[in-house]
């Protein structure tokens, strides 16, 4: 699997996507056969792919191409293979194949299966196609397709009004993100002459193409991490992350949370060398943009998540937390720690989706978790993979892959040179973390036996267990004794070295979710025995109520955003209906007026003229017509005759 | 033998042609004129040939060219006659006159 | 060569009457020279004509187990000079409404059609009556006319049966003057030339019909041939169970003789141009046998295959009208195209060994191809035929 | 004897040729038609050309007369007058044959004998078609396989009767 074909691995899941649409409504029987098989034959790519990586340390291999010629210029498109893109191809395929088998059990009764595979197949082509572009324009085309694909995700059950709004609320408010990011590839091309990541040196990424840009380079970050906002749910773009819960929940479990929402993080990390073009210390202005804003939208989500009641929406806002996490660890200069995490997180995160799902599935689509409760007697593989996850994303220490992670965060954090504010914000980000999954684990699993409830089948288990053996086993490549994973991405070799584990921050990390998870069992447990009101609501109902309302933020976009537009359009709307069609309705009168005389003039001065013509041609036409007798042996005498004369005169002229 | 008698002979065959096209009242027969016209024009650019002595026989060319081009106007031509016919019962040139201005 | 003299003794007798001529006047010389060589044709293959009709009808009867004549003369070997007197004596018929003069032209146009075609055969060294650059051209050319006259011979003797016969013998001449015309292309492409004396002269080392392609050729030619000769197993046009005589119908007496002449001349006139372009014709098959004279070997190879007519009218049933037009489009010309094309292979592969190979592949591929397809495709395959209900 | 030749052909061509215009009786024109240009073949064999006098044999005599014969049997009808002649039309073929025969006798060059030319073989207008004139030679190809195809639908029985 060398750069030149690694077009192949996007284009599995494409052809599985168009033969499954091909198949028609009514062939559910095989319609998931055709995903599964693009997605294995993806994930066996993505294999050969990452074990060419392993050749030697920072291997990278490009392959370009022109796509098309406009003048003396040339659109160049490419792709590559790198750590990066090696471990991204392997995570979204693997928790991809995962998703899909869920989702087999998990849409079995729907009456759009064929439909949902076919998109959901889609979805991975363009996310692949994003993972392996070496050219800023192939990203942005598959970026957007992996925009069309949510949309479609999103709104998959459309006869749904709020699945319809939720889908527009998501396209829309990418879209604002992307205008941004599109400008920045203007911009860059402008710049640098060039969208190729990396070309042999000539690359926007190398350091030829970075010294074009100068001091543009902070703007072009900026409008470029404008998509990256967009698509990761950023702060203050991240409303619409939230909303897409309305999707099926392999939906969410894929797109929001392992894949697409990871684009933007990847983004970011992709064009990392833009964003620290001419940095002093590791600190660029565009760098530290992204630190505030990923600390500001981690604490937001995180703090909003203790107040949701829907089980999908706290892991949403614990996924929009978590992305500002990562993002923070991008800011500060930590850009393998946030891609580990980013990693790490698509693993876990996605098994917390799907083991919601099975919640949900097992609890006949009550997604209210008040309305759950003493599931783990009903349910004991959702719950103890349920509560692997938990942990993971908690950051319970040693054997869960999110504990390191995050530590090497929080160490990232801690280096930073200019404020140590973002170190005890993320800090506080990691209790609140523990808290509100701890508060989630309670309600749901533990407590009264709630309403019926039924453990799910085999095929929705089993990646569940999977899902969960992962983030144990992947822990062991993270931890600092073997950062294997870590110096894979930098492009060096890993050292064994046992001493680090017991580094002092691993202290901090188990005090932080010793803590959270204690004030957790704390607040939850003893409340719970009795009632299902929730004991912070009871202290702090105003505050509580703010957070529950998300802060009010989609309200504030409403009274401002949403109403300039609306004022805006409306004034266009006057405009053009009093103004515009006066002008127009002036030309038009001007038009009659003329038309009233060209009118009388033709009526009286031009016609008759006319007429007398046509009878005058009419007459003549009735005299020339004579002449056509419509016999042939006429015509062909007269062409006799005509020969005749032609011969005579050119005899009389010799 | 001097060209002009060739030539005069050609010109005969080709007003003997004109004549069955012009005077006949049968469709078939102005086919006939005309390939006895075409033939006559091929006497003369074998006429022409012949007496210009020149290396290339552009003339024997042009008259198998036309030859050729002749038999596949007579083949579609006929065929037109018997569509006519299976259209108007008849093949008096005189009756088919729907152009008549 | 030592048989030198007897090879060329016509070709010496010819010279040897020409040194008469008072010497100066090459018109004279050459008009004679034509006569004489009319004469020679004539003489040759009115005597062949006598032969063939006594020697056709006691071969018959031996295939159908009986004697065939054997009254007149010895061995019955006189019967065709009865055959003539009797001819010549009966009463000749014109039917009242018949187009007279289109009724008397018609057997002359044919039978002198017929005697044209054998002019441009070469029956040995140095004996081809007439020698033109376009021989083979000459001589379908002049064969199409064939066609008119039959067709003013039904015309002529206003009668239905006659007009039918004369459609029938049309159309399928015009088909199978196809085949016959295409698989004379590979021999002409091979040699080169369209001269009948060159394409004898190009097989003095192996003769075509040993080549895969010339064989397929000549076996189509000479079924097109027997077709365009009006024999049987295809003499529809003249079936007696159906159209009575076909064209020849309202003929009769030396007139009918005619057009009997004519058919006969017309089965020379193909088999030799057969002999010539696929049997070598005058070459020996050995050079061991070259002692043998030329014309020895034209004329025997030019009695097997009329045998081989003879043959044909002894064993085969007369097939249907439609059979023959089917067979003619639908089997008779794609073979007829693929044999040009083996012999272009055959030609650009080299001439050798693997060109034999070569072209043999194409010639059998087509050759399955059509077979199977005419077998089973219900859109090939012939019509059943069904008992009347 | 070569000149008697001449116009014996000559005779014979003009003569059945206007005999196929003016003979009232449709076959025989047709069958006169078809003896004109075994004349003006002959001709050509006269002249030199004996690859183009047996092309026309072969196209005229085997294919176009049988073709014209053919059209007159489908074509015939009884009790059509048919035999009408345009006396308009002598009057006009008579003036361009004065016309030609008058430009002809006007124009002084033509008065000359043919040179002493080495015969013309088919090998050299085989040579000739295929390298000079091998698009023309296409072109004429492909006029009569369309001419083919289109004589085939023009005759065609209309499926709808």
């Amino acid at each position: 699997m060398n750069a030149a074909n690694v077009w192949l691995i996007p284009f599995a899941p494409l052809i599985a996507s168009l033969s499954i649409l091909l198949l028609g409504k009514s062939r559910r029987a095989i319609a998931s056969a055709p995903a599964i098989a693009g997605q294995v034959i993806a994930l066996t790519m993505s294999i050969f792919a990452f074990a060419r990586t392993l050749r030697a340390p920072g291997y990278r291999e490009v392959h370009n191409f022109v796509w098309f010629n406009f003048g003396d210029q040339s659109m160049q498109l490419g792709w590559m293979i790198d750590p990066l893109a090696a471990a991204m191809l392997l995570m979204i395929t693997f928790v991809g194949l995962c998703i899909f088998v869920f989702s087999i059990g998990y849409m079995a009764d729907d009456k759009h299966f064929t439909r949902f595979f076919a998109y959901l197949s889609f979805f991975s082509a363009a996310m692949l196609g994003v993972v392996i572009a070496n050219s800023l324009l192939l990203l942005f085309i598959c970026w957007e397709l992996v925009g069309l694909a949510s949309y479609l995700l999103i709104g998959f059950w459309i006869e749904r009004p709020s699945a319809a709004a939720a889908a527009r609320k998501a396209f829309i408010t990418t879209r604002i993100g992307d205008m941004g990011f599109f400008l920045g590839i203007l911009l860059l091309y402008h710049k640098s002459d060039t969208l190729l990541f990396y070309d042999n040196g000539h690359g926007c990424l190398e350091n030829a193409g970075l010294l074009l840009l100068g001091a543009s380079a902070t703007a072009i970050a900026l409008l470029i991490f404008c998509g990256a906002v967009g698509k990761s749910g950023q702060f203050p773009l991240h409303v619409w992350l939230p909303d897409a819960m309305e999707g099926p929940t392999p939906v969410s479990a894929l797109i929001h949370a392992a894949t697409m929402v990871a684009a933007g993080v990847f983004l970011v990390a992709r064009l990392y060398p833009i964003f620290s073009a001419g940095a002093i210390n590791g600190v660029t202005t565009s760098l530290t943009i992204v630190v505030w804003i990923g600390v500001i939208t981690g604490l937001i989500a995180a703090l909003i998540a203790v107040a949701q009641f829907d089980i999908k929406r706290i892991l949403a806002y614990s996924t929009v937390s978590q992305l500002g996490l990562m993002m923070v660890s991008l800011g500060v200069g930590g850009v393998t720690a946030g891609m580990l995490h980013l990693l790490a997180h698509g693993f876990f995160k996605a098994l917390l989706f799907l083991g919601a799902g099975s919640v949900i599935h097992g609890a006949h689509h009550e997604q209210d978790i008040r309305g759950m409760g003493g599931l783990r007697g009903a349910m004991p593989i959702t719950f103890a993979t349920y509560a692997a996850g938990m942990m993971a994303l908690s950051g319970v220490p040693l054997v869960f892959c999110g504990a390191w992670t995050k530590e090497e965060i929080l160490h990232a954090a801690w280096r930073w040179p200019v404020s140590h504010v973002p170190f005890y914000l993320v800090m506080l980000g990691v209790v609140l973390t523990a808290l509100y999954m701890t508060r989630q684990m309670i309600y749901v699993f533990d407590g009264k036996r709630g309403p019926a409830a039924h453990e799910s089948p085999r095929v929705m288990t089993t990646p569940l267990i999977v899902l969960a053996a992962c983030t144990v086993v992947l822990s062991v490549f993270l931890t600092p004794a073997w950062p294997w994973l870590d110096h894979y991405l930098l492009g060096e070799r890993a050292h064994v070295d046992l001493w680090k584990i017991f580094d002092q921050t691993i202290l901090i990390s188990l005090l932080l979710v010793g803590a959270g998870i204690g004030l957790g069992v704390f607040f939850y447990r003893e409340a719970l025995r009795g009632r299902r009101q929730d004991p912070f609501q009871t202290a702090q109902p105003a505050l509580f109520r703010f957070l529950a309302n998300r802060m009010w933020l989609d309200e504030l976009y409403d009274y401002t955003v949403i109403r300039a537009a609306r004022m805006l359009s409306r004034i266009a709307d006057w405009l053009d209906r009093y103004f515009w069609d006066g002008l127009v309705r002036l030309v038009g009168l001007l038009g009659q007026l003329f038309g009233i005389i060209t009118k009388t003039a033709d009526e009286r001065g031009i016609n008759s003229g006319v007429d007398e013509t046509t009878v005058g041609a009419r007459g003549l036409g009735r005299v020339v017509s004579s002449a056509h007798s419509g016999q042939i042996q006429t015509y062909l005498g007269a062409i006799g005759l005509g020969m005749l004369a032609l011969l005579l005169l050119y005899a009389w002229l010799a | 033998m001097t060209l002009s008698i060739l030539l005069m002979v050609s010109s005969a065959l080709f007003c003997i042609g004109l004549l069955a096209a012009l005077s006949r009242r049968h469709a078939i027969f102005i086919l006939i004129g005309i390939e006895m016209m075409l033939a006559a024009a091929n006497i003369n650019f074998i006429a022409f040939w012949r007496y210009n002595a020149q290396p290339q026989p552009t003339g024997v060319i042009v008259a198998i060219f036309a030859i050729a081009i002749a038999a596949a106007e007579a083949a579609v031509g006929l065929a037109l006659i018997i569509a006519i016919y299976r259209h108007y019962r008849t093949t008096n040139v005189d009756q088919l006159d729907r152009l008549k201005g | 060569m030592s048989t030198g003299f007897v090879d060329q003794i016509f070709v010496r007798l010819k010279v040897w009457i020409m040194h008469f001529l008072p010497p100066g006047h090459d018109l004279i010389a050459s008009f004679v020279s034509a006569l004489l060589n009319i004469s020679g044709v004539l003489i040759v293959f009115l005597t062949l004509f006598a032969a063939m009709s006594v020697l056709e009808r006691k071969i018959l009867g031996r295939m159908q187990n009986r004697y065939g004549p054997n009254r007149v003369g010895p061995f019955g070997l006189l019967q065709p000079v009865a055959d003539g007197i009797k001819m010549l004596i009966k009463e000749d018929i014109v039917p009242a409404r018949a187009d007279k003069v289109v009724h008397f032209l018609a057997p002359i146009i044919i039978a002198a059609v017929a005697m044209l075609t054998l002019g441009i055969i070469p029956y040995g060294r140095n004996m081809t009556p007439l020698s033109i650059d376009g021989g083979i051209l000459f001589f379908f050319a002049i064969g199409s006319t064939t066609e008119l006259a039959v067709f003013m011979a039904g015309w002529g003797s206003n009668n239905k049966f006659s007009m039918l016969g004369a459609m029938r013998a049309i159309a399928q001449m015009v088909s199978y003057e196809l085949p016959l015309i295409i698989t004379t292309l590979p021999v002409v492409m091979i040699v080169g030339s369209l001269s009948p004396d060159q394409i004898v002269a190009a097989q003095s080392k192996y003769w075509f019909v040993f080549t895969p392609w010339g064989l397929a050729a000549f076996l189509l030619f000479f079924t097109s041939g027997l077709v365009e000769s009006n024999r049987t197993p295809f003499d529809v046009p003249e079936g007696e169970s159906e159209i009575v005589a076909g064209h020849m119908t309202e003929y009769s007496g030396f007139k009918y003789a005619t057009f009997f002449l004519a058919e006969y001349f017309g089965m020379f006139a193909i088999s030799g141009l057969a002999v010539t372009l696929f049997l070598g014709g005058w070459h020996a098959p050995l050079s061991i046998l070259r002692f043998v004279p030329s014309y020895i070997w034209f004329f025997g190879k030019l009695s097997i295959l009329l045998f081989v007519f003879v043959w044909a009218r002894g064993t085969l049933p007369r097939t249907r009208v439609d059979q023959v037009m089917n067979f003619a489009w639908k089997f008779m010309l794609p073979m007829a195209f693929t044999c040009v094309v083996s012999a272009a292979v055959w030609h650009y592969a080299g001439r050798g060994f693997f060109a034999w190979i070569w072209s043999l592949v194409i010639i059998a591929g087509v050759y399955m191809t059509l077979s199977i397809l005419l077998d089973t495709k219900k859109k090939f395959a012939p019509r059943v035929y069904r008992f009347a209900e | 004897m070569i000149n008697i030749a001449f116009f014996i052909i000559a005779a014979l061509t003009l003569g059945s040729a206007l005999a196929a215009a003016t003979n009232p009786k449709l076959m025989h024109a047709a069958l006169s038609f078809a003896i004109a240009f075994v004349g003006v073949s002959t001709l050509f064999f006269w002249l030199g050309a004996e690859f183009v006098g047996l092309v026309q044999i072969f196209v005229y005599i085997g294919a176009v007369a049988v073709l014209i014969v053919f059209t007159i049997l489908l074509t015939r009808r009884e009790g059509e007058q048919l035999r009408g002649f345009n006396w308009s039309g002598v009057v006009v073929a008579l003036a361009v044959f004065a016309g030609l025969v008058w430009s002809i006798l006007k124009s002084p060059s033509m008065s000359i004998l043919p040179p002493e030319v080495s015969p013309l073989t088919v090998k050299r207008i085989g040579e000739v078609l295929m390298s000079d004139y091998v698009w023309p030679l296409m072109g004429v190809g492909v006029l009569l396989t369309v001419a083919l195809l289109g004589a085939l639908i023009l005759a065609m029985e209309d499926k709808r009767e």
